[in-house]
């Protein structure tokens, strides 16, 4: 049952997906990029991850408010096709030689619904579930995996955070360089 | 099967991010990407007739291990949703201030750098 | 000595965070935290050196947390961070004063490169690999438009596109190895494949990961974002870029994974090894064409990096040695090199080669710095260069792949010529547009910035003693942890 | 900056019902974040959840009045201040429990589960988090999408991207 329903929403993902790109209003394809995150915010309700499902919710709607607000408010022409032909071309032989690929391995991947994990009762993933709230008191596995057995990881995750923060602030500040020292490279 | 939505959605996004003139596209493209790879995760980690990974007062521990989902992609799908939207913050500033220099978000005008 | 480790990682961590709190008021403090934190973070490198360990972090055993090792290969690397990263922010201080804004945010985006770079090295697990990549590139993608001219953006944002690709390719290879054995441990995977061998899976997703870091280690076809993104950061930051980054983030995963990971197969030493050719007669080939002097430098870490993957794909102990002690050497010449030619800038406001000249006399410390490193990336005696080239040139020969050993000096020949082409424009003789009335203002540049100047030329001038000893030597104990296989890393990393 | 007779942001219908809402959500915000060790969510999605409530006073009463409660420069010191604080969390591990990282309060005084104040230092690390997304979060959607200083003619302009619409 859930494998249908999970599959029609990926089937609406790639639509949505297509419209967003191949839309000439910008709004529009905003709009359903969002539609999309929905979409698989709805997915992982489905497949027993609502801390992801919430996750995801909250910050697609930030984003999308980020970008119609930076991007489309101030620009609403146009631009749409492709780039120059031979980078089309270059672009479709790469995505087909991926389809090769993809068709070559997706047979072998475990079935949708038999996680890895089962394999051997010795996986990390088994380990969690069966002492995570021994070890860390923590009810929420997925809490206690990124706070305590990957919290190393989560301190990563903040810092890419803060940096791309920093870096924001630094390529938006007014003043760049102290003089115009260096003149144009052609 | 359903893998295989996962990775034409991949593909979707890959084509979006290399063929598109507006930046915007870019920028949307590159949000497709993680999606399908954020969704690939979750999805290998479900488990037929699963339940969240979250225990309480009443659960019983040995239904509990033997039905619940993988947790570990979880975590790391919320990190890389994380490092998702840093990118995309770092990439509208840039755009936005291409677009104070340039005027427009079409690439193929802003070709000043060769290679 | 573990918690050494994690306070490679941490401290500039804390010191990233804690700069923008209060650099705001204090306009000193951002200059002089950022040059005491490198420098603790080369004590402690240097301290780590040569040194064995395995850190579990959290007190979890390795495949339940994430575990952190340091053998010969990552201290080697760690090292080279540490140093060149203390160069670079002591050639910072004067260098923004002049030129840019906005210390503050310059420093902690800097430290939180580095801190992403020594994680990066550090780290035993694919997955933690992953966001602390994530991390460094993030960070370098900021600096890279730090500037924020046109072009610098421009070269930011492809850069950041085709990096992030790069990053969601390897996200998604780590995915898939994780559908397939349910760890994310590299020691455990390699456990995994060594067991059941590679299967369609595994095959596919090492060759994504393979192929996310052939991005970011910028070899050939791959390369499209290096010559826009190295030039365009300030002078500091493109020594950083091209000294350590692409090895950090580039180089050594790909060492790490093709020799403990996925074990080296005849199939990568070709891939490694043509991919290693191409890189560096392409490089050399575009660098001969420039007159960008920063754009130059850029063609020719493509080139260099051709020679290192040259070396570590031969698959041999010697040509493993010379392939790190090459990366070692080129991380000194070339962050020399952008150094000078950010103290080029500094000085006359411009970096095009037609419009200087005459500089031998006016700047003697960054001219003769220059005149050696370019010595040493032609590879001439006595030279590091040098002996790093002939120890990758001997291991073609022993290897009985005389062809690569050809082509290896037919680069170092072209090589010699690009950088003549330098010497002849900008330090001896004078380019077609040279202004005289402007050069009189020239003169050489402040203390602090020729004391990395001098430092890194010191090291140029005697690097090859670090060669003494062969694969006993410094450096060898990084080729020990290369050619060990895989069962000893596992056995190292799991215990078992 | 606003003229008398104009107001910014969005429709009086809009205005209204951010009044009634914003404390909900920001007291949701602050439930997910503490309650993260025990329910789905937890200091990532609570935080942006907080820096949604701001987002939300921005967009539909103009800036004046979120920037009012919670200002710029003092986000970027509680974002500085929250990832500092998380990694002093981290590094308290080296000195009680051995490692970075490491439990150290539920290592030495096991708590009660399915309580608050479980879990050792995982609360403590989630309003951390917290602090650090909702305050990061806000000030990236501010420097992003409202405020933007421009150099026009060699001055510093200041540059909304704010609708204006007149008071009746």
């Amino acid at each position: 049952m859930i494998e249908i329903l999970v599959g029609s929403f990926l089937v609406f993902m790639i639509i949505g997906a297509l419209i967003a790109l191949e839309t000439s209003d910008l709004l529009s394809s905003v709009i359903s990029v969002g539609a999309v995150g929905a979409a698989m915010s709805i997915c992982f309700l489905l497949v027993g991850a609502p801390d992801i499902a919430i996750t995801q919710m909250v910050v697609e709607i930030l984003s999308l408010v980020i970008l119609i607000r930076a991007t489309i408010r101030r620009d609403l022409t146009t631009i749409d096709g492709d780039r120059e032909f031979f980078g089309l071309m270059a672009t479709l032989a790469m995505i087909f030689v991926f389809l090769v690929l993809g068709f070559y391995v997706f047979p072998e991947l475990p079935r949708f619904g038999t996680p890895s994990m089962l394999q051997s009762s010795q996986s990390p993933a088994q380990h969690y579930l069966r002492n995570g709230l021994k070890e860390t008191g923590a009810a929420n596995i997925v809490t206690a995996v990124i706070l305590d057995y990957r919290g190393y990881d989560t301190l990563g995750e903040a810092t890419v955070l803060f940096t791309s923060i920093l870096g924001a602030l630094a390529i938006l500040r007014v003043y760049s360089r102290k003089k115009k020292s260096h003149d144009g490279k052609k | 099967m359903i893998y295989a939505l996962c990775f034409i959605l991949f593909l979707i996004g890959l084509y979006g991010v290399t063929c598109k003139k507006n930046i915007v596209k870019i920028i949307l493209g590159m949000v497709i990407m993680e999606y399908a790879v954020n969704l690939f995760l979750i999805l290998s980690g479900w488990r037929k007739g699963g339940q969240p990974p979250i225990i309480d007062s009443q659960t019983n521990m040995e239904t509990f291990v033997s039905r619940a989902v993988d947790p570990l992609p979880q975590a790391l799908v919320l990190t890389s949703i994380v490092i998702g939207l840093g990118i995309l913050s770092l990439m509208v500033a840039i755009a936005i201030r291409l677009y104070e220099r340039y005027g427009t978000f079409d690439i193929t005008e802003m070709r000043r750098l060769k290679g | 000595m573990t918690n050494n480790i994690i306070t490679l990682v941490a401290l500039p961590l804390g010191m990233a965070f804690f700069i923008p709190m209060i650099g705001r008021k204090l306009r000193w403090v951002p200059d002089l935290l950022g040059n005491i934190t490198t420098f603790a973070l080369l004590v402690l490198a240097g301290g780590c050196f040569q040194q064995q360990a395995v850190y579990n972090l959290g007190g979890w055993p390795a495949p339940l947390g994430i575990v952190l090792v340091l053998d010969g290969l990552s201290s080697l690397l760690l090292l080279i961070v540490n140093l060149i990263s203390f160069m670079a922010t002591l050639f910072s201080v004067q260098y923004l004063e002049k030129l840019y804004t906005s210390k503050l945010r310059y420093y902690s985006l800097f430290l939180l490169m580095v801190a992403g770079m020594n994680g990066a090295v550090l780290t035993g697990d694919f997955f933690n690999l992953f966001v602390f990549l994530e991390i460094a590139s993030i960070a370098s993608y900021a600096l890279v438009g730090f500037g924020c001219e046109a072009e610098e953006l421009e070269a930011s944002f492809k850069y950041l596109v085709i990096g992030s690709v790069a990053s969601t390719f390897i996200l998604f290879g780590v995915a898939l190895f994780y559908s397939q054995f349910a760890t994310l441990n590299m020691a455990d995977i390699a456990f995994h494949l060594k067991q059941s061998g590679f299967d369609q899976i595994s095959i596919v997703a090492s060759v994504l990961i393979l192929v996310g870091f052939f991005v970011k280690a910028a070899l050939v076809p791959f390369h499209a974002w290096l010559p826009d993104a190295h030039p365009s950061a300030p002078a500091p930051i493109s020594a950083m870029l091209s000294g350590v980054l692409i090895k950090a983030i580039g180089i050594y995963p790909l060492a790490r994974l093709a020799y403990n990971i996925f074990g080296i197969t005849p199939l990568l030493i070709s891939v490694l090894t043509s991919l290693g050719i191409i890189s560096m007669m392409i490089g050399v080939l575009m660098a001969l064409a420039q007159w960008d002097f920063k754009r130059l430098l850029a063609y020719h870490s493509i080139s260099q990096m051709g020679y290192v993957i040259l070396g570590l794909g031969l698959g041999t102990p010697l040509g493993i040695l010379g392939g790190l002690f090459h990366l070692f050497n080129h991380s000194l010449f070339k962050s020399l090199l952008f150094l000078d030619s950010g103290s080029v800038e500094y000085e006359t406001g411009t970096r095009q080669l037609e419009k200087l000249g005459q500089l031998a006399k006016k700047m003697p410390v960054t001219s003769t710095s220059t005149l050696i490193a370019s010595l040493s990336i032609s590879g001439i005696p006595p030279f590091n260069g040098f002996w790093s080239k002939l120890v990758i040139i001997m291991a073609c020969l022993q290897a009985s792949r005389p062809g690569l050993a050809l082509w290896a000096v037919l680069g170092s020949i072209l090589t010699l010529a690009s950088f003549s082409k330098i010497q002849r424009y900008i330090f001896l003789g004078q380019g077609q547009e040279f202004d005289l009335e402007a050069a009189k203002q020239w003169h050489e540049v402040p203390l602090l910035m020729r004391i990395p100047l001098l430092v890194l030329a010191t090291l140029c001038l005697f690097g090859g003693i670090f060669l003494i000893g062969g694969l006993q030597g410094p450096i060898g104990s990084g080729v020990q942890a290369l050619v060990e296989n895989s069962t000893v890393y596992i056995s190292k990393v799991l215990g078992r | 900056m606003t003229e008398k007779n104009k107001t910014v942001g969005m429709s009086l219908v809009v205005q209204t019902v951010t009044r009634w809402l914003k404390g909900f959500i920001f007291l949701y915000g602050v439930y997910i974040v503490l309650y993260g060790h025990l329910s789905p969510g937890g200091g990532f999605p609570g935080g942006v959840i907080i820096a949604s409530t701001f987002v939300l006073l921005t967009l539909s009463f103009g800036k004046e009045r979120s920037l009012g409660k919670l200002g710029k420069l003092l986000a970027s010191e509680l974002d500085s201040l929250g990832a500092l604080l998380f990694l002093l969390v981290a590094a308290t591990g080296i000195v009680w429990g051995g490692t970075f990282f490491s439990n150290f309060i539920e290592r030495i005084a096991p708590s009660r589960h399915f309580h608050l104040f479980s879990a050792g230092v995982i609360p403590l690390c989630n309003i951390a988090i917290g602090m650090k997304v909702g305050a990061s979060l806000f000030m990236i959607f501010i420097i992003l999408a409202v405020i933007r200083v421009k150099e026009i003619n060699g001055r510093r302009k200041l540059i909304t991207t704010e609708k204006r619409r007149t008071k009746k």
